[in-house]
């Protein structure tokens, strides 16, 4: 292989983060000595100098173009000396140290068609995944889902109403490259047909033993098509994993007839009181309905207003619905209880109900 | 005394010390007139010198006609020990919560004394009144006895295993069903399922009146019955007062330890908001004079507790939430029950593997399926986490999807 | 096969209970209204009517002579009109609705040796199984260790002063016939090396799949030795549960050198307050000490200390433990934590310690 | 305006309503100078008419020298979608906390509008910034502009991801250590790592500064640093006071809902159990003026959290209950903990088997015997409930055993 003509550069990291800290950051740095919520979206941070800083938190759709990063890129210049910085949920955060700025700040952004919220007791960004923008593992468009959904979902994000933060991810496929496994609600993309096997190209593409062997339910099996090495799929042992296609490019899975979407509800990440805990499944299985999904969005409406009203001051809606029992939550919401909500996968018996706590509603 | 050379047992023999009642000294005191237990003490002796049993494995003995009910055991050291050569055991189907008048318990000691060691357990784990070591020759004479005077054996193997319950009505406030009698009509039901094994494996029944299931049944049971109660705790305030002028502290231990938080008390009236009550029974027991199990009564059906051998050790789970123990339609309901998860489990079970390992391997919500039993999110702690879901249906064309949407 | 000379009487079922009833109970039966205790092992039960029943609770080895049942009996005639029954833990009741009976009756009962109490806050009988006396598997003898453990828990039976109920069982081998797995403090008597297998005697005495199927770890493999047919036992593998021996007695697993006694704390079977839970490993292994085993009842003594010293009234071991953290028992106790106590069976990792809730001391 | 006829969406059109920001407005608008744009968007079309995705499976492709920061896409659409037939993403490694100037940010925009569709996230789900849709050729030149205004790739493949932090000490008052420091060290230590897929599976590590847990590292990261504190939360007595005035509940908000029960609260000042406060930080979320971590802080070291594939989903386990991060050592207790963890991986580890995964298979209680970490209590939730336990050692002889007694 040639080597390149100038000495590459190669293996430098990322920017060292100091040079992009707001002065009063700089200086404050570990300082800190609370913060108070000024109103939705606002929050002042006072260190233990005095000094104070300001965060505008704005709510981005997290796919957004150049342009967008520009535009915020000149409310930044305008208002906070250059400096602003994004969310572990991709919200945009503009710092100052400039109250005075704050509300000409928010009248630009609100201006630009993005709102200011998402901070203490609200439904912050949605944290999302590629869908069919840029996915090959896609059971659905998360990208519009989201957008369907922070619509349907936009006075929580833009008023701090609710008993306490609801988390809230989507991903577009069981690889859950969003944080649905931990959230307060989730919305999963499913397949639901075994993958279908192309057996021309089976042994071209793929190698068959780790194709075998990716299956976590043992479905798969080597078998011989009109003379060609292939695999074939045990159907009543399929669970719709789709790791077989990660490995193996000539067993797609999706399908349009089936695939769809599922709801989840009730995990955390933080060790606040309750211990993290994983995300349950609500709802199975709800259609693809582009472009706006209103049977996804129908349910995650019903499960916020039902938590909205009756949750306590600081309870998550992990912590409301154990509080109240799993029963208590499905009479609420109305979804129906169906054998897919028993768990049966490798440790579903720590699931299962064993005392004779009961509550009779 | 004996007319027989008493062992020494110097080890044993110092169990004879201590406050607690000492079997060793029950076990010499027999053993001067039973030779069977000298020899036994000679061979525990041993053991405790060696650190290590001398019964051999198992053995298939019998009375005829049953396939359970009787133990095989003999010495691995019977010529050092000839008189516990043969030393089975007997399990005799104890009375409903072990209530005995001396009569009748004279009755088996009179039995026993006459074919065997006398020594027992009084009771067995399981529950039954066990009678430890005799000789194949003393089975058919023993069981000719007992059954003459209406006794019969309990459960061994793989059949029924001899039910037990709780004192329940009998002697305690609690109780919720009558679960003396549950115990004694399930037993006699299935009397054929209790001696004579065809089960792929053992089969518990346990009945508890309430959930503080002073037998057990949730854990050491396959089939567990606790009773419950789905209507309001009855207060008597009057007699909360009463305990709060005794000196009790309501707050700490009642209010503050409720699981659910539903209980208030405003220094004078205790108020619960029982529909987030579960029943756990603590407040209940803590002010016994005040608090009560309301008046709908009944039970939940709990499954598949058992110890750790194969896959581990297992709480029963939920099954049926609440059921009324009704004795006026003979159980019926719960029979109906009991008869289509036998059928389930004859069909789907593996020989040593108990009906809790089967409904893990099968899943839970395939198993409430075949025994028609719907789905209930009270069946389970919290739904799955994994989306590891088995949809058991797609559409193939168009049309099918077109079809389900109208 | 020879029909019996007379219509044989079977499938009979156990004499019906209501015939053993004192008369005030059979009276009122389902009216009991409350109960008392009046002391240690005494308790009197009122009825809606009115009526009283108490009940003098007595301690019992369980493994007894029918001289000594027939001393009870001697003592129910004589103060309780011939009514007794005994306890799920195998416990003696004495029922008399003559209150003036009790303390006579108590008398008698102390002369026999045998104690009264058990009842409440108290540590009652040892559940408990067949040991060297009677059974095939054991890797121990339970009548001695119970023996010498209730010795050394005396004053905990005859007094009510723990903080609630400690129940204690003790099993010879890991079937647990007592109620082990669920239980305040719980004593197992363990194997520790893999079977020896009898290569001579396996294929005439066990059927091999069976056997080889026997075990949940795998580590068994059919062979042969000799040119006869046997099994051989992966030793890296056992974990000396002796399922294999139970189907094939050719594949003894009891070794004096090596079996010994293990401690297990903190389960209950209750729903009172927190759920029933299993008993957790406190002690991997102490040796067989007979005939009095000092490490174990010293070890138990340690928790039963502990627990009396540290524990808030109406709180079982295990929630106990479970408010002052693991990391505290085993520092209050003393007792080493190992690898051993790490669980490494099918579903381990749901008992790893999965937040950072830590508690630091 | 565009020099290509803009695709028709009605479908996309519908997203385009409503208050919550829209993507597909932005992207109409870029598709006017981006042909590559305007195809996605056809394409994108085409998806929401047939519910289903239009891309190829994978594809290999990158920059010289690494193995990992492109995605390879292609169309299987490309006839019809030409300008997007390839659509390759970028993972440029964000800087610390997510800071950034408008000047950085306008470097990077030039530099994709120049090269690539002009579509980015902002950011990925494990936080990189990611330029959405370019052509192979392109990637070489991006990656020299790149790295002359020094920016670099971040990871995918078998590697370790690019880390992210919190903001922690940079505008938190809870950051019990320098998160942002930290994330930025071991992503400089780590360069070749980073780079060159070498491992068994991704490898992720996420910082967060406090039990918040900010970037969800416990469920997200194979290696997750949570700051925490050893000594006494602090405790400002005259803002409690404030707190109290301003109205807010401190009973039923702080005291109540503290799950060690550790607080008190009499009125006027709060007090702290602190040997019984397990961290949880709920208490001082609520107060943050009025109660702050203690001063000998640090952090938790937990293992192997990941999402669902392939055994399921796992939450982080405690590896290291508290360890200082050291910057003045340079980390360097840390990262003589990662090399014998991957050590270990390297020799244990499965392909496709992440960490998580891995422990699981080889027991926990083995790994941390080979990463030479002593087992504790902390480790576990509880120790284990049944009593399988692999025993390493047996006595072959009787002096053995008399040996291991003396
Ligand atoms: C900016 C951000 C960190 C960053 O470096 O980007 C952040 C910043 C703060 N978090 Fe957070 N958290 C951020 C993501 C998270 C996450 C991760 C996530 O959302 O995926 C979590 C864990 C989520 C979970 O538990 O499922 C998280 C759990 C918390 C909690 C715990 C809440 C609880 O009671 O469970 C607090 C404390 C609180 O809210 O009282 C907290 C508190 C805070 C405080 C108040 C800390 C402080 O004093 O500065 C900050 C403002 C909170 C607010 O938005 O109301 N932060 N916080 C992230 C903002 C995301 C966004 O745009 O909305
Ligand atoms: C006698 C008794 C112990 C006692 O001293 O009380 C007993 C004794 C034996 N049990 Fe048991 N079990 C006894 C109650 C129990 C209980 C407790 C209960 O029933 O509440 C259990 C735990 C609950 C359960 O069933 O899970 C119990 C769980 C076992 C097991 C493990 C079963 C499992 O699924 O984990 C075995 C092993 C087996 O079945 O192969 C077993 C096997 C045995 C065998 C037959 C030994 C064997 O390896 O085959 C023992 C015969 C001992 C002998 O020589 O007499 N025994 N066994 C109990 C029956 C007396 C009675 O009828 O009243
Ligand atoms: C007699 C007996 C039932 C029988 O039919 O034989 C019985 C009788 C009573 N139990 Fe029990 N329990 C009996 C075994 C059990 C068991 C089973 C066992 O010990 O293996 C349990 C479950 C054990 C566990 O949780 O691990 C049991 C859990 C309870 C509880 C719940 C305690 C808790 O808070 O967890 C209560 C309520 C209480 O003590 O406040 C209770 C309460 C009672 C009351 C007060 C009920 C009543 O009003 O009559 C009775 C006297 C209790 C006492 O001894 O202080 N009984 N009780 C059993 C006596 C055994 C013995 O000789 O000691
Ligand atoms: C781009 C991104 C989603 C996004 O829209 O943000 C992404 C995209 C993909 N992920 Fe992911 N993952 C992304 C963050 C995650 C995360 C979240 C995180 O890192 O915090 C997770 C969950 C945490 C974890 O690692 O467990 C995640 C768990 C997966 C998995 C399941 C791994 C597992 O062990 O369960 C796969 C499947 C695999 O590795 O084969 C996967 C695979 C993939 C692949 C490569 C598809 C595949 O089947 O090979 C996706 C490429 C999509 C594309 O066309 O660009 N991705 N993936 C995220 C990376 C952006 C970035 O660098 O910042
Ligand atoms: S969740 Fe699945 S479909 Fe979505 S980006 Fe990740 S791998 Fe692709
Ligand atoms: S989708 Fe999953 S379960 Fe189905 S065959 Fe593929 S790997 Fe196996
Ligand atoms: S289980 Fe309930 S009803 Fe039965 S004896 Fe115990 S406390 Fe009474
Ligand atoms: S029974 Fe239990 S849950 Fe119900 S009110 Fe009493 S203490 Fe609370
Ligand atoms: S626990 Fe084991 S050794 Fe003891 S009686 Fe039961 S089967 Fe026999
Ligand atoms: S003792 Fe248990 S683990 Fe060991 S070989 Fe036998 S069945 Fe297998
Ligand atoms: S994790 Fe803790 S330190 Fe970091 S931003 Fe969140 S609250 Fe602050
Ligand atoms: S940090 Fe949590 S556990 Fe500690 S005192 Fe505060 S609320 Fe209680």
């Amino acid at each position: 292989m040639a080597e390149p003509a100038a000495p590459r550069k190669t293996d430098i990291g990322p920017p060292h983060y100091e040079q992009f800290l707001h002065p009063v950051i700089k200086k404050n740095y570990g300082k800190w000595k609370y913060h108070e919520y000024m109103k939705p979206g606002v929050m002042v941070h006072v260190s233990e100098t005095g000094d104070k800083i300001y965060s505008i938190r704005v709510g981005s759709p997290r796919l957004i173009s150049v342009d967008v990063i520009r535009m915020f890129a000149d409310l930044a210049d305008k208002y906070c000396d250059g400096y602003l910085r994004f969310t572990s949920r991709n919200n945009v955060e503009f710092l100052t140290d400039k109250e005075a700025n704050i509300d000409p700040l928010i009248q630009d952004v609100q201006a630009g068609g993005y709102p200011v919220g998402g901070t203490d007791n609200s439904i912050s960004n949605i944290i999302h995944t590629q869908g069919w923008v840029h996915c090959h593992s896609a059971a659905t468009d998360v990208s519009g889902l989201v957008k369907a959904t922070m619509d349907e979902l936009y006075e929580y994000f833009v008023e701090m109403k609710l008993p306490h933060k609801v988390k809230i991810a989507a991903a577009c496929c069981l690889n859950m490259c969003g944080a649905v496994h931990c959230s307060d609600i989730a919305i999963l993309g499913i397949h639901r047909r075994p993958p279908q096997i192309n057996d021309d190209s089976v042994s071209n593409v793929c190698e068959i033993p780790t194709t075998v062997s990716s299956c976590p339910t043992a479905a798969i099996r080597p078998t011989t098509v009109e003379g060609k090495q292939t695999v074939k799929v045990d159907g009543d042992r399929c669970m719709f994993c789709a790791n077989c296609y990660t490995v193996c490019p000539a067993m797609p899975i999706a399908d349009p007839l089936n695939d769809g979407v599922s709801i989840w509800v009730g995990g955390k990440v933080s060790n606040a009181r309750s211990e993290p805990k994983f995300t349950k499944l609500a709802i199975p299985f709800l259609p693809n309905n582009p472009p706006r999904w209103p049977e996804v969005t129908d349910a995650i409406k019903k499960i916020v207003d039902v938590y909205a009203a009756g949750a306590n001051r600081y309870e998550r809606v992990g912590e409301w619905i154990e509080r109240i029992g799993w029963p208590k939550f499905f009479d609420l919401t109305g979804f129906e209880f169906t054998k897919y909500h028993i768990d049966d996968f490798r440790h579903a018996g720590e699931t299962f109900k064993r005392s004779a706590q009961i509550k009779f509603q | 005394m004996a007319d027989h050379k008493l062992r020494e047992t110097p080890l044993l023999d110092e169990l004879k010390k201590g406050p607690w009642p000492s079997f060793v000294s029950d076990m010499k005191k027999m053993a001067e007139r039973k030779p069977m237990v000298n020899d036994l003490l000679g061979q525990l002796e041993l053991s405790y010198k060696e650190k290590k049993g001398h019964w051999k494995h198992g053995g298939l003995v019998g009375v005829m006609g049953y396939g359970g009910g009787i133990i095989g055991r003999y010495s691995d050291a019977a010529k050092e020990f000839p008189a516990c050569a043969h030393f089975h055991t007997v399990r005799v189907n104890q009375p409903s919560g072990w209530f005995y008048t001396s009569a009748a318990l004279r009755e088996l000691c009179d039995i026993w004394d006459r074919h065997g060691s006398g020594m027992t357990n009084m009771h067995g784990s399981t529950g039954d009144c066990v009678f430890l070591g005799t000789t194949t020759d003393e089975l058919e004479p023993i069981f000719a006895e007992l059954t003459e005077k209406d006794w019969d054996l309990g459960g061994s193997g793989s059949d029924v295993r001899t039910p037990s319950c709780c004192n329940g009505m009998a002697r305690c406030e609690y109780a919720c069903y009558d679960t003396m009698d549950a115990c004694y009509n399930i037993t006699m039901e299935y009397q054929d399922e209790l001696h004579r094994p065809a089960f792929p494996y053992k089969w518990k029944f346990k009945f508890s009146g309430c959930p503080n299931d002073c037998v057990a049944s949730i854990a050491r049971s396959d089939l567990s019955v606790i009773g419950t109660w789905r209507d309001e705790i009855r207060i008597d305030q009057a007699a909360v007062k009463e305990y709060a002028d005794s000196g009790m502290e309501i707050r700490a231990n009642v209010i503050r330890k409720c699981p659910t938080s539903c209980m208030s008390y405003d220094g004078k009236e205790i108020t619960i908001d029982n529909k987030n009550c579960n029943r756990c029974m603590h407040c209940i027991n803590v002010m016994p004079k005040a608090l009560r199990p309301g008046t709908d009564t009944g039970a939940t059906i709990l499954i598949g507790g058992k110890a750790p051998i194969i896959e581990g050790a297992l709480l029963a789970t939920v099954l049926v939430p609440f059921i009324k123990m009704n004795k006026d339609d003979d159980y019926q309901e719960f029979k109906d029950l009991m008869e289509r998860i036998w059928d389930f489990w004859d069909e789907h079970g593996v020989n040593r593997e108990r009906i809790g390992e089967c409904i893990e391997r099968v899943g839970l919500g395939n198993f409430l399926e075949a025994i028609e039993v719907d789905p209930l999110p009270e069946h389970v702690h919290h739904p799955r986490t994994n989306p590891y879901i088995f949809y058991e249906e797609y559409f193939e064309e168009v049309d099918d999807a077109e079809a389900q949407k109208a």
